[in-house]
C-alpha cells in the first residue's frame, strides 16, 4: 500500500463511516416520529397506486376512505377515530411486504387491507399472520389465499378465482341448456389466468354442458400486442371465447380483436367492468358476455344506491367495483371489531370467522373453513347502447350469481389448506 | 390452420414489424451518428402516443387523426432537440457507461412526468373512420388500419433512404457515421447536425407511438416494453444500420408470429436466444459494420 | 551467433491490399536491429504480426527456433518477446510501482492469487525488490508512487520500456521509442536503450524516424518500402544504397 | 495509515452492530435491505469498475441465488442452510458458462449479451410455470423461523455481508485485483505483458456471479419471496446505477451508493409519489457533474 493511496482510501472510508453515522441518526429521528395519537388507531392499505393497474388501487382506496370517514363521523370505533395509512407497492411482492412491515411495526396498524396483485397479496398474507394482524382482500382474489396460503387472519370479500369463472359458466350453462358447445380460451400466463380458465371449463362440465376446448393461448401479463394470438382464436370459430385478461390488457385485447373480426366469429366472455367499458366507449359488440365483481348500476339495495350517489357527487364519476368492494372490506373489519369489543387481531379474527356481517350491499357470511365471503358475481350481456347516465355500456339480462353456488366446498378448500 | 388465417398471421406479424421498424430506425440512426445508446427512446414513443390521445380529446374526434399524427411526432422532435442541447451534448466525450446512465435517468424522469400529466388510466385512440374497417381474406378479416401501418413503415423506410442517399443532410450524417473528425475538419457545423439527428430520432419514436396508438391501450409502461423490443431489433439488424433495423424488425416479427403459433410459451425466450446467437456469430449484427469505440479495443 | 528471430516470407493482407508483402530478415542475438521506412511502409503492421496482434496471412516467424506466427499475444510474451508501443500504453491510473509489479508477475501465475495482499506477497516473493531495481534502471525510482498519468511524456516512455523489460524478454520491440520527444529526452532514451542492451545482454528490434538515432545505435538496419524489404545491412551499407536514398529523398528531403 | 483505514471500517461495523438497539424495526429492515444491495453492487462493480466489463445482466445471478433458496424450499429439495450455501456456487457455475459466451464480445456488445442472458433467464422463470409458479413467484415460510425475527435476520445479513465484503476487499487488493484493474485500463497491454486476459476475465465473471448469487440468497432472507422481476434488466441496472452514484473506481463507492440509494428510496417513497423523478434527477446530476460518484464528493469535502 502506498502512502498516497492509503490516504485517499482512508478518506473515502471516513466518508463511509460519517455517512453511515448520519444515516443512522437520521433514521432514528424519522423512526421516532409518526407515532399514532392516543385517541386514534390506524389501519393500513398497501396497494398499487402507480403503473398499469393503478386505477384499481386508487379507486379501491377511495371506497376504503369513504367507509372510514363514515365510521369516524358516527363517533368512531369503540370510541376511537380510525386513520388510514397508504403505501404504493408498485406491483412487486417485495415492496408489498416492506410496506406491510413498516405499517405493522411503526404505524401499529390494527388491520391491513390488501393489494391489487395476488402475488403481492399472498406475500403480505403470510406476513400479516406472523404479526397477528387481520388482513382483508377485496381486489386481489386468488383462491390460493383462502386455500394454499390460508391463514386464520385473512378474509376475502371478493369473488375468488374459482367463483368468478364459475359464475360466468353458470350463466352460460343456463343460456345454452344441454347443447354441446365449442370453446376457445385466452388468459394471461400466471396462476390467476390459468385458474380462471380451468375453473370455467370444469364448471361448465359440472353444469352438464358438453364442452370441447379448441384452442388455448397464454400471452404474458401486460402484453401489448395480441395480434399473433388473435388469428388462431378467429380461425377456431368456437361458439364462445373465454378471455381472462382484465383492465388495460382487456382494453388492448378488445381493440385488436375487433380489428380482426373476433367478435363476429365467436361470442366473447370476459371481465367487462366499468374501467374497460369506459375506455372503449360504445365499442364492445352487443351480446358479448360480461362479468363484473360489483357493477354499481346493477346492484340492488338502498345502501348501495346511496353510496353510488355519494361517490358520484364527490368524485364526479361512478364507482368502480374496487371502490364498492373496498367500502365493504372496511365495513367487514369494523363489524368484527364491534363484535369482539376489541382491536386485538386475534379477537377480531376469531369474531369474524364464521360470522355474518351487515354491509351496504347486504349481509356477507365469512364461513369459518376458509374465510371466503359469499359475495355474488354479476353476469350479463353487453348492451347495444351507451347508457347516457353512466357514459358506458351496461349489461342486459344481468344475473347476480350468489357466492354459495360457486364457492369451493369447505371440504375442497380444507384439503388444499396447509396443515400445521 | 387454413391458408387464410396463416396469411392473416403473417400480415399481423408484418404490422408489428412495421411499427417496430419505425421506432428502431430512430434508435439506430442516433446510435450511428452520435454513438449514443438512447434509453429514453421508449419515452418519446410513449409520450408520442399519449400526446396523440390528448390531441384527439376525450370525444375521440377521429377527424383530427391526421393533424395529430403529424403534430405529435413534431413535438417529440422538438423535445428531443431541447434535450440534446441541454444534456446529451455534454457527454459525447464521456465514458459509454455515463452516456447510458444519462439517458436512463432521463427515461425515469420522463416516465414519472408522463404519469403526472396523463395519469395511470388506459386510453384509446380510434383510427380515422375510413381506416376503421377490415379487409376480408377468404373468410378471415384483417384490419385496414394495420395495412396503413405497414404502408407507413414502407414510406418511412423509403424516406430515410432518400434522405441519407440523396440529400446533403444525409451525406453529412453518413460522413458523421464514418468519420466524425473529417466532418468537423471540412467546416460542417457538427453540433447542429447532431441536434438534427437526435431530433429526427425522437421524431421517429414519436411517429411510431402515434401510429401505434389506435392499436392498443395507451398508458404507463409502454415505454419500457417497446424499448426492449426496439433494442433487440436494432442489435440483431446491426446498430447504426437502417436496413438492418428493417431486417431485424422482420426477423423479430416473424419469430414472434411463428413462435406464438408453434410454441407459444417459449416465443419470448426465442427472441433473446436469437439475439444471443446473432451476437455470438456476427458480433456487430446482421448488417452492422463494426462500431468504432463501442466495439473496438480501448 | 544464432539468429534469435527469423522472419520468412511474411505476408499480411487486408482485403486485397498487402501491408506486409513477403518480408524476410533475421536478428542475431545481442544486437540492436532497426527497421526503417517511410510512412506506410508496413512497420507497424510488421510489429503487430510479431507480437501476435495480427495473424499473418502467410509466412513464418521463429523466435529462438520456435514458430510463433499466429499465437495469442500473451503466449508470445511468455516466450520472451516484449514490446513498447508507439503510442505510449502505460496504465494511466495505476501507480508506477503497481504497474511494474504487475508486469513482473503477469506471466508468473501470481496474478491468480486472489486472497493475498499485494504488497506483502510481492515483498515475500522478491517482486518488490525486482521492481526497485528496474525502476532505478530506467530512472523512475523517485516517481514510484505517482499515478502514471501524472508523469511527463519522456518518463511515460521510460515506464513503457520498463514494463516491457519486466517480462524479462529475450527480444525487446520498441516502436518509435523517441517519437514526440524533445532532443534532451531523445538523448536520454537513446542512452538508456544502449545501457540496458549492454547490461542485460538484450536483443532489441526498433523502428524509428530519427535517422541520427538509427545510425547512431543500430548494429543492423532493415529498410521497408511498401511492405517489402528493399535493403538490409549495417549503417554504412544502408546509407550507401541508392534505392534507400531514392525512397527517402523522395519522401523526406 | 493502515490503522486509520482499519478504524474507519471498524467504526462502520460498530455502528451497524448497535443499529438494532437504536433503530426502530422498519428502519432496521431498510438497513438490512441496503446491505444486501451493497453486496450486490460491490459484486457487480468487480466487473464494471474493477475490470471495465460493463455488465447489464448481473440480476441473472442475483435472481438465481434467490431462486435456488426458494425452489429448494418449494420442492423440498434441500434444507434452507444447504440451499443458502449452494446459491453462490450455482450462480458461479452458471456465470462461468454464460460468461464464456458473453466474453467473446467486447464493450457494448458484451453489455448487450449479458442483458440478453438476463432477459432469457427472466423469461424462463416466468414461463417454467410448473417449476417456478411463473409470474406469481414463490412465497412462504422458506426461511427458518429464527431468521424471521428482525434482529436475528439483520445480524445474519450483516455477518454474511461483512464476511463477503472482507473477502472482496482482499481480492481487490490482491495480485488478481491488480491484474483486473490493469485489464480495465489497457487490455491490450496487459495481454502483451503476458497476462492471460481472457481467463482472468472469465474468472472475474464467475466470481462476480458467485457474490451476486449470495446477495440474491440474502434477499430471500429479507423478503421470503422470489419472483421473475429479480432477474430482469431493470434489476440488473440497479447495482450499476448505485455503483455509479457511489463511485465505481473505489472499493467502497458502490457500498456508499447502495446505502444512500436504498435509504433515500425508502424515506422518499413515504413522502412523495415521484420517487422515479427524484432518482432520475439525482442520477442526472451525478453523471453530469460528479461522474466519479458521491464517494468523491465526501472525499473532497474532507480536504
Amino acid at each position: 500500500m502506498t502512502a498516497r493511496k492509503a490516504t485517499q482510501r482512508g478518506k473515502n472510508l471516513n466518508g463511509l463511516g460519517m455517512g453511515l453515522l448520519a444515516l443512522l441518526t437520521g433514521m432514528g429521528a424519522l423512526g421516532a416520529g409518526g407515532v399514532a395519537q392516543a385517541d386514534e388507531i390506524t389501519v393500513g392499505q398497501s396497494t398499487s397506486l402507480s403503473g398499469s393497474i393503478a386505477q384499481l388501487g386508487l379507486t379501491g382506496r377511495r371506497g376504503l376512505e369513504m367507509a372510514l370517514e363514515k365510521i369516524n363521523a358516527e363517533g368512531g370505533l369503540l370510541g376511537q377515530k380510525v386513520r388510514l395509512v397508504v403505501a404504493d407497492d408498485g406491483m412487486t411482492p417485495a415492496n408489498g411486504t416492506t410496506n406491510a412491515r413498516q405499517m405493522i411495526l411503526s404505524d401499529h396498524i390494527k388491520a391491513l387491507f390488501g393489494p391489487v396483485s395476488s402475488a403481492v397479496g399472498a406475500a403480505e398474507e403470510t406476513l400479516a399472520a406472523q404479526y397477528h394482524v387481520p388482513y382483508f382482500l377485496f381486489t386481489a382474489n386468488d383462491v390460493r389465499m383462502t386455500t394454499q396460503v390460508f391463514t386464520p387472519y385473512a378474509f376475502q370479500v371478493v369473488p375468488n378465482t374459482v367463483m368468478e369463472p364459475r359464475a360466468a359458466a353458470r350463466y352460460l350453462a343456463e343460456l345454452v341448456g344441454k347443447k354441446p358447445i365449442t370453446l376457445a380460451i385466452i388468459t394471461p400466463n400466471y396462476s390467476f389466468g390459468r385458474d380462471s380458465a380451468d375453473s370455467f371449463v370444469a364448471a361448465l362440465k359440472a353444469d352438464g354442458v358438453d364442452v370441447k376446448v379448441l384452442t388455448q393461448q397464454f400471452p404474458k401479463l401486460g402484453e401489448t400486442d395480441y395480434t399473433p394470438f388473435i388469428p388462431p382464436l378467429v380461425s377456431a370459430h368456437a361458439d364462445y371465447t373465454f378471455v381472462g385478461q382484465y383492465g388495460g390488457d382487456l382494453v388492448t385485447f378488445t381493440k385488436q380483436a375487433l380489428g380482426f373480426g373476433l367478435f363476429k366469429a365467436t361470442t366473447v366472455v370476459g371481465q367487462y367492468g366499468r374501467q374497460v367499458l369506459t375506455a372503449l366507449p360504445g365499442q364492445v359488440p352487443a351480446g358479448t358476455i360480461g362479468f363484473d365483481r360489483a357493477p354499481f348500476w346493477a346492484m340492488e339495495g338502498e345502501g348501495i344506491k346511496r353510496f353510488n350517489e355519494d361517490y358520484h357527487q364527490r368524485f364526479n364519476e361512478w364507482p368502480s367495483a374496487w371502490a364498492i368492494l373496498g367500502y365493504t372490506a372496511a365495513e367487514t373489519w369494523a363489524a368484527g371489531v364491534k363484535k369482539a369489543g376489541s382491536f386485538d387481531g386475534d379477537k377480531v379474527a376469531a369474531a369474524l370467522s364464521g360470522a355474518t356481517v351487515q354491509t351496504m350491499r347486504g349481509p356477507i357470511t365469512l364461513r369459518a373453513c376458509d374465510h371466503q365471503g359469499n359475495v355474488a358475481e354479476y353476469v350479463g350481456r353487453i348492451s347495444a347502447e351507451v347508457d347516457p347516465r353512466y357514459g358506458q355500456q351496461t349489461y342486459t339480462d344481468v344475473k347476480a350469481i350468489p357466492g354459495e353456488e360457486t364457492m369451493l366446498t369447505c371440504e375442497e378448500a380444507e384439503k388444499l389448506q396447509p396443515h400445521h | 390452420m387454413n391458408f387464410a388465417s396463416t396469411a392473416i398471421e403473417i400480415l399481423s406479424a408484418l404490422t408489428a414489424a412495421a411499427n417496430l421498424f419505425i421506432i428502431a430506425a430512430g434508435l439506430s440512426l442516433v446510435f450511428g451518428a452520435l454513438r449514443i445508446i438512447n434509453l429514453a427512446h421508449g419515452s418519446f414513443y410513449m409520450i408520442g402516443a399519449l400526446v396523440m390521445a390528448s390531441l384527439l380529446g376525450p370525444g375521440q374526434a377521429s377527424h383530427l387523426f391526421w393533424p395529430a399524427l403529424i403534430l405529435s411526432p413534431l413535438l417529440m422532435a422538438a423535445l428531443g432537440a431541447v434535450l440534446e442541447r441541454l444534456l446529451f451534448r455534454r457527454i459525447y466525450q464521456a465514458e459509454h457507461l455515463i452516456q447510458l446512465l444519462l439517458s436512463y435517468a432521463l427515461s425515469l424522469m420522463l416516465a414519472d412526468l408522463a404519469l403526472r400529466i396523463w395519469g395511470a388510466d388506459s386510453r384509446t385512440v380510434p383510427p380515422p373512420s375510413w381506416l376503421a374497417g377490415a379487409l376480408s381474406v377468404g373468410g378471415a378479416t384483417f384490419p385496414l388500419y394495420d395495412l396503413f401501418v405497414i404502408a407507413l413503415a414502407a414510406g418511412v423506410g423509403l424516406g430515410l433512404w432518400a434522405l441519407l442517399r440523396r440529400t446533403r443532410f444525409g451525406w453529412e450524417i453518413r460522413a458523421a457515421v464514418e468519420d466524425p473528425e473529417s466532418l468537423a475538419l471540412c467546416g460542417r457545423n457538427v453540433p447542429a447536425l447532431f441536434t438534427a439527428v437526435f431530433a429526427l430520432g425522437a421524431f421517429l419514436a414519436g411517429l411510431g407511438g402515434a401510429a401505434a396508438a389506435p392499436l392498443q391501450a395507451i398508458g404507463p409502461g409502454m415505454d419500457s416494453a417497446i424499448l426492449v423490443s426496439a433494442f433487440i431489433v436494432t442489435v440483431i439488424g446491426g446498430l447504426g444500420s437502417i436496413a438492418g433495423a428493417a431486417l431485424g424488425a422482420a426477423v423479430i416479427g416473424l419469430f414472434q408470429a411463428v413462435g406464438t403459433l408453434w410454441l407459444p410459451t417459449w416465443a419470448p425466450a426465442f427472441i433473446f436466444l436469437a439475439m444471443i446467437v446473432v451476437l455470438v456469430i456476427r458480433p456487430s449484427g446482421l448488417l452492422g459494420a463494426a462500431a468504432q469505440g463501442w466495439g473496438g479495443e480501448g | 551467433m544464432a539468429a534469435l528471430l527469423e522472419v520468412e516470407g511474411l505476408i499480411k493482407r487486408f482485403g486485397g491490399f498487402a501491408a506486409v508483402d513477403g518480408v524476410s530478415f533475421a536478428i542475431e542475438e545481442g544486437t540492436i536491429h532497426a527497421v526503417i521506412g517511410p510512412n506506410g511502409a508496413g512497420k507497424t503492421t510488421l510489429f503487430r504480426l510479431l507480437t501476435g496482434l495480427h495473424a499473418p496471412s502467410a509466412g513464418r516467424i521463429r523466435l529462438a527456433g520456435r514458430d510463433i506466427a499466429g499465437l495469442a499475444p500473451h503466449r508470445i510474451a511468455c516466450l520472451g518477446l516484449a514490446q513498447s508501443f508507439q503510442l505510449t500504453t502505460i496504465f494511466p491510473k495505476l501507480s508506477v510501482r503497481e504497474q511494474v509489479e504487475f508486469a513482473l508477475t503477469a506471466q508468473s501465475g501470481l496474478a491468480w492469487r486472489m486472497l493475498a495482499a499485494t504488497p506483502s506477497l510481492f515483498t515475500r516473493r522478491g517482486v518488490r525488490a525486482a521492481a526497485e531495481v528496474l525502476l532505478a534502471e530506467v530512472g523512475l525510482s523517485e516517481a514510484a508512487e505517482r499515478p502514471a498519468e501524472t508523469l511527463s511524456h519522456g518518463d511515460q516512455r521510460a515506464l513503457d520500456v520498463a514494463l516491457a523489460l519486466a517480462t524479462e524478454p529475450r527480444l525487446l520491440l520498441l516502436d518509435e521509442p523517441t517519437a514526440g520527444m524533445s532532443s534532451f529526452e531523445t538523448e536520454r532514451m537513446v542512452a538508456m536503450i544502449q545501457r540496458l542492451a549492454r547490461a542485460r545482454n538484450l536483443t532489441v528490434l526498433f523502428s524509428e524516424h530519427d535517422m541520427d538515432v538509427v545510425f547512431g545505435i543500430s548494429d543492423r538496419i532493415t529498410v521497408l518500402h511498401r511492405g517489402r524489404v528493399i535493403a538490409e545491412g549495417d549503417a554504412a551499407r544502408v546509407q550507401a544504397d541508392p534505392e534507400v536514398a531514392e525512397v527517402y529523398l523522395g519522401s523526406t528531403a | 495509515m493502515a490503522l486509520s483505514r482499519r478504524s474507519t471500517w471498524g467504526g462502520a461495523l460498530v455502528l451497524l452492530l448497535i443499529a438494532p438497539f437504536v433503530l426502530p424495526t422498519p428502519w432496521l429492515l431498510v438497513l438490512q435491505n441496503a446491505l444486501v444491495l451493497g453486496l450486490f453492487a460491490v459484486a457487480t462493480n468487480l466487473l464494471v469498475g474493477w475490470s471495465g466489463l460493463v455488465s447489464f445482466g448481473q440480476a441473472a445471478f442475483y435472481g438465481l441465488g434467490a431462486y435456488t433458496v426458494a425452489l429448494a424450499w418449494l420442492h423440498g429439495l434441500a434444507p434452507f442452510w444447504l440451499a443458502f450455501c449452494a446459491a453462490p456456487l450455482i450462480a458461479a457455475l452458471v456465470a462461468g458458462l454464460t460468461g464464456a459466451i458473453a466474453l467473446r464480445a467486447r464493450k457494448l456488445y458484451f453489455a448487450l449479451l449479458t442483458l440478453a442472458f438476463s432477459e432469457l433467464f427472466y423469461v424462463l422463470a416466468e414461463q417454467l410455470y410448473d417449476i417456478t409458479n411463473g409470474a406469481n413467484g414463490i412465497f412462504g415460510a422458506m426461511v427458518p423461523d429464527i431468521l424471521i425475527v428482525p434482529r436475528n435476520g439483520f445480524y445474519f445479513t450483516l455477518a454474511i455481508v461483512a464476511a463477503a465484503l472482507f473477502v472482496l476487499h482482499r481480492i481487490f487488493h490482491s495480485p488478481f485485483g491488480l491484474a483486473l484493474r490493469a485489464i480495465r485500463e489497457r487490455r491490450v497491454r496487459a495481454e502483451a505483458l503476458g497476462l492471460d486476459v481472457a481467463r482472468h476475465e472469465l474468472a472475474a465473471f464467475a466470481l462476480s456471479g458467485a457474490f451476486c448469487g449470495l446477495a440474491g440468497a440474502l434477499y430471500v432472507v429479507h423478503d421470503q419471496t422470489a419472483y421473475p422481476e429479480l432477474l430482469d434488466w431493470v434489476k440488473s441496472g440497479e447495482p450499476v446505477i448505485v455503483a455509479v452514484i457511489g463511485g465505481i473506481s473505489t472499493f467502497a463507492g458502490p457500498l456508499v451508493g447502495a446505502l444512500f440509494y436504498q435509504i433515500a428510496h425508502d424515506a422518499l417513497v413515504t413522502l412523495t409519489r415521484d420517487w422515479q423523478l427524484v432518482l432520475g434527477a439525482l442520477l442526472l446530476l451525478v453523471v453530469l457533474f460528479r461522474p466519479a460518484g458521491l464517494a468523491s464528493l465526501l472525499e473532497r469535502k474532507e480536504r
